[in-house]
């Protein structure tokens, strides 16, 4: 990558070289079916125990278990689905948001075909879930509310312990996506005391294609993909055991010093940002200043269109998006920025910057470097940008 | 490098020709809207039906941009008729293709040269282009 | 693992060396997400288009695509609920074996719970699925059949020319679960004109957690997993890029000289067949003697149970299964087994061997030597066996 | 090494105490089924309502062998009453646990303990010990 940059670590991360070291034997020595019953089998499961068992003492959440999944979608379809279908005796109602990752939202949807009722609460223009909305929204049959812990796009961190709260004055059943924060902040389950909690290794220097969901005692969820018994019957499948593994050491690599990554990629982000604020007018950030994760800028810049910029930076080996990673192949703006009330056009010029642990100050100085002229270049050839003249 | 881009289309997004307003132009063309997140902008100076020069202003993404600088490049020199002949096809084999999900930009192209066109045709004769009313090429207006 | 011999590769397979080297990249260097549009992702993105292309090339399988999945138990589940969701209209009836693994049989329960019926045709005592009976159980409703191309506890080969041609002269579309013989056999997507088809990468020396699903052009089956636009929409999720390169990769592997392969390890398994037969009175070979993946030997061991024998076994470092890897943890006999008409009895007394790459005329020997002596010891435990009087 | 059992399991697996028929034996109890997978029959030698000797023989699992290798060992010069008093979950302890799903072997060891002083009482007495029916512990019987 010699001189790239990365700013990207909300699509996803590289894998810790740790992590690989750790997963490596799982592929050529330690490959038993964890279900078979010989002795380098019950190695293998162990390994497998220790990992749930590092995972739920890294998240405190030793109240309920740690289901593998593969990713972090998978995790939202079972927790969603799931519940719906194992509590639907008790309603067929279930609240979420308008600013949902697609994996949520799209399950959402798949629900409401299958003849569930869903809410989609709005946020404000801050990004954050309104919470009295949320309440009017509860009903006699709601059974889940699934909001997210930080959104991917924004980086704002929603107000879940007040969510829950609030769920369980009637007991209604939370589930988060919470796939960009597990790694990125240090989460208490158990304090929280959430149902249902999904993440997924790829965005905490972990593998792609393995995730978890934590399911806490007493929560009935049925399970989506039918066969053998693994995970307690909720997945089926031969375990992915070099990617359960990984997850483990990832996770356990990122909570050793979240809070100095944490404050680190803070002073870099406020730095980029308020560069970028002061160098190019009609600018500005979207979403909660305070309550965002501290890798986090999404920054609207006017009169301009996002993909163009993007290629731009790629010229200068900058690599960031717009809008989330799936959709930017699309046309369509941000579903996210346009429930915070930003009118399409603007939608379409939003930039995300995500930082990583590689980043550097040197990283910044060149985006602040660069992006300013790459921005009075697209503003000269744009129909809507008046300020020049 | 992005999007699975033609070299051409590249090239013609880093590099666009004929960027900007055409000061004293003979036609103005505008197209598509801000909602969509595309909108291009063909200018045209006319003499003798020939259309001489051109240039465009483009709030898009890549190949928006390159499009519009191809499609200005193609109808330079162009007889007005020579230039209505010239096909969203044309812009896009010009620039080696185009990724499906973009075809629609270079439709968006091809229509900014009819709007163009006609806006000159309506200045100049009073009367304009014949209709084609909209071709519900782009799915993401919400229009269509 | 020294001098352990390893005969279970039914069970899963280790990661091939050349695999894991192909893999490496993508977790360290080449690790962008592919649904990115900068430079690095596009790279990633085409690395993975090429993946797809190789094994439909090595499948030849040009006349639909590929999609892949978190394991072959996901594939099947995406198969048959996929279909069945997105074709319900045609009718609500499917056709399946009794002798499936879980993943198609716990998924059909499924179906059936949601409204399909599912007919379970028997097997003859060869583990060869009943023709007639399938004919027979075709209705005017009937819109899916899905029988495994091998089965993996008897190795048994199912007929699955004649069953496509017999669906299709009514339309009805045919799944096959060939988990257990792609890598081991070439097999042609292609003249088979099958409709869906699934494997499992650590089946044939790549990762496990990897699979995917042949879906011919004009099947139409809906998603499960709901979520981003990946897979061509029908399987949401961040992509393993390792474990999808790694798949095509060990597939490359497999096929270069499956033949050879396939003709080793007959030679081996028809030994070790002949000699335990011989030397182990009351044991007799469970399926088709010749239509049989080359790999495999399930034979029953009367008077004597099988987790026994495991245990004497791993003892000495052999290290095969009992039954499928699934439910040897559990007390119930093979279903697979029971259904070819074999008594409780002796089902509880069935031993797989499955034979791999890497396996010796030593190995063999070994087990030779070696098991007849178990035998004699279980036996004359065994309150069963009068034998030895 | 297998299915988690501990060290005592294994060890009495590998080396079962008390192993094949008692020629002479005074009671001989048989419990379970093939069907099930687990067939356990003790042999007993009692002199003045003392467990003298004790064998067994069995089909089953790991956990079958094992438990019957130390049941009988516990069993042996025990009086009928103090042999009578030993639960599955003597057994079980006294192998350092066994697995979840292998607990209804132990059950089944203290059945087959059961099963032969019932034998010998019935032989010597005429009158064997009271009905107990059927714990329905071996949820793999089919029958419960
Ligand atoms: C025939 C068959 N189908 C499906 C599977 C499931 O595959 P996986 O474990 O990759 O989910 C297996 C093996 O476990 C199998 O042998
Ligand atoms: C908030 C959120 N939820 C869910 C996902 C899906 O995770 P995965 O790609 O591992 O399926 C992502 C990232 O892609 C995400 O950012």
């Amino acid at each position: 990558m010699n001189t790239a940059i990365y700013l990207d670590h909300n699509a996803t991360t590289y894998v810790d070289p740790k992590v690989v070291d750790a997963m490596l034997p799982y592929f050529t020595e330690k490959f038993a079916n964890p279900s078979s019953i010989y002795s380098i089998s019950e190695e293998v499961q162990a390994d497998i125990q220790t990992a749930r068992e590092t995972i739920q003492n890294l998240l405190h959440a030793k109240n309920g278990k740690i289901i593998f999944t593969g990713g972090g979608s998978e995790s939202d379809n079972l927790a969603i689905k799931g519940y719906a279908y194992a509590n639907q005796s008790k309603g067929k109602h279930i609240i979420t948001s308008q600013i949902e990752h697609h994996a949520v939202i799209h399950t959402c949807e798949q629900l409401e075909k299958e003849g569930f009722t869903v809410t989609y609460v709005p946020v404000d223009d801050k990004g954050v879930v309104k919470i009295e909305e949320l309440k009017k929204a509860i009903k006699q049959d709601t059974i889940l509310i699934t909001i997210m812990y930080a959104n991917n796009e924004t980086g704002v961190i929603q107000p879940i312990e007040e969510i829950i709260k609030i769920a369980h004055q009637t007991k209604i059943a939370v589930h988060s996506d919470a796939v960009q924060i597990i790694g990125k902040k240090e989460i208490n389950i158990e304090t929280l005391d959430i149902d249902l909690l999904s993440f997924s290794a790829h965005k905490f220097y972990g593998p792609k294609g393995v995730g978890g969901l934590f399911v806490k005692k007493g929560i009935k969820i049925n399970n989506i993909i039918q066969g053998g018994g693994q995970e307690f019957k909720l997945r089926a499948g031969t375990e992915n055991t070099a990617g359960i593994v990984g997850t483990a050491k990832a996770l356990e690599i990122a909570m050793q010093n979240w809070k100095e990554e944490w404050d680190k990629e803070k002073k870099l982000r406020d730095e980029l940002e308020k560069s970028l604020l002061s160098l190019i007018p009609e600018s500005q950030v979207n979403g909660h200043l305070e309550n965002r994760l501290a890798n986090t800028l999404n920054i609207i810049i006017k009169y301009v269109e996002g993909e163009s910029m993007l290629l731009l930076l790629n010229s200068n080996k900058i690599y960031a998006s717009s809008g989330s990673a799936c959709t930017s192949g699309s046309l369509d703006p941000s579903h996210v920025l346009l429930a915070m009330g930003i009118p399409h056009e603007h939608a379409h010029g939003s930039l995300r910057f995500s930082l990583g642990k590689k980043n550097t100050k040197e990283d910044i100085a060149k985006v602040i470097e660069v992006l300013p002229g790459i921005i009075n270049r697209l503003r000269a050839m744009s129909p809507l940008y008046k300020g020049g003249k | 490098m992005g999007m699975n881009y033609s070299e051409k289309v590249l090239d013609h997004f880093n590099d666009p020709r004929n960027v900007g307003e055409l000061k004293d132009a003979d036609g103005v063309g505008t197209v598509g809207n801000a909602k969509c997140g595309d909108i291009m902008q063909v200018y045209i100076k006319v003499k003798d039906n020939v259309i001489t020069d051109s240039s465009f202003k483009a709030f898009g993404c890549g190949a928006a941009v390159a499009t519009c600088s191809m499609a200005t490049e193609l109808i330079k020199g162009k007889t007005l008729e020579e230039a209505l002949t010239i096909t969203n096809k044309a812009v896009m084999e010009a620039l080696d293709g185009l990724p499906p999900v973009k075809i629609h930009c270079s439709v968006l192209a091809e229509e900014a040269i009819h709007a163009a066109i006609n806006d000159y045709l309506v200045k100049t004769t009073g009367v304009g282009l014949p209709e084609k009313g909209c071709t519900g090429c782009c799915s993401s207006c919400g229009k269509h």
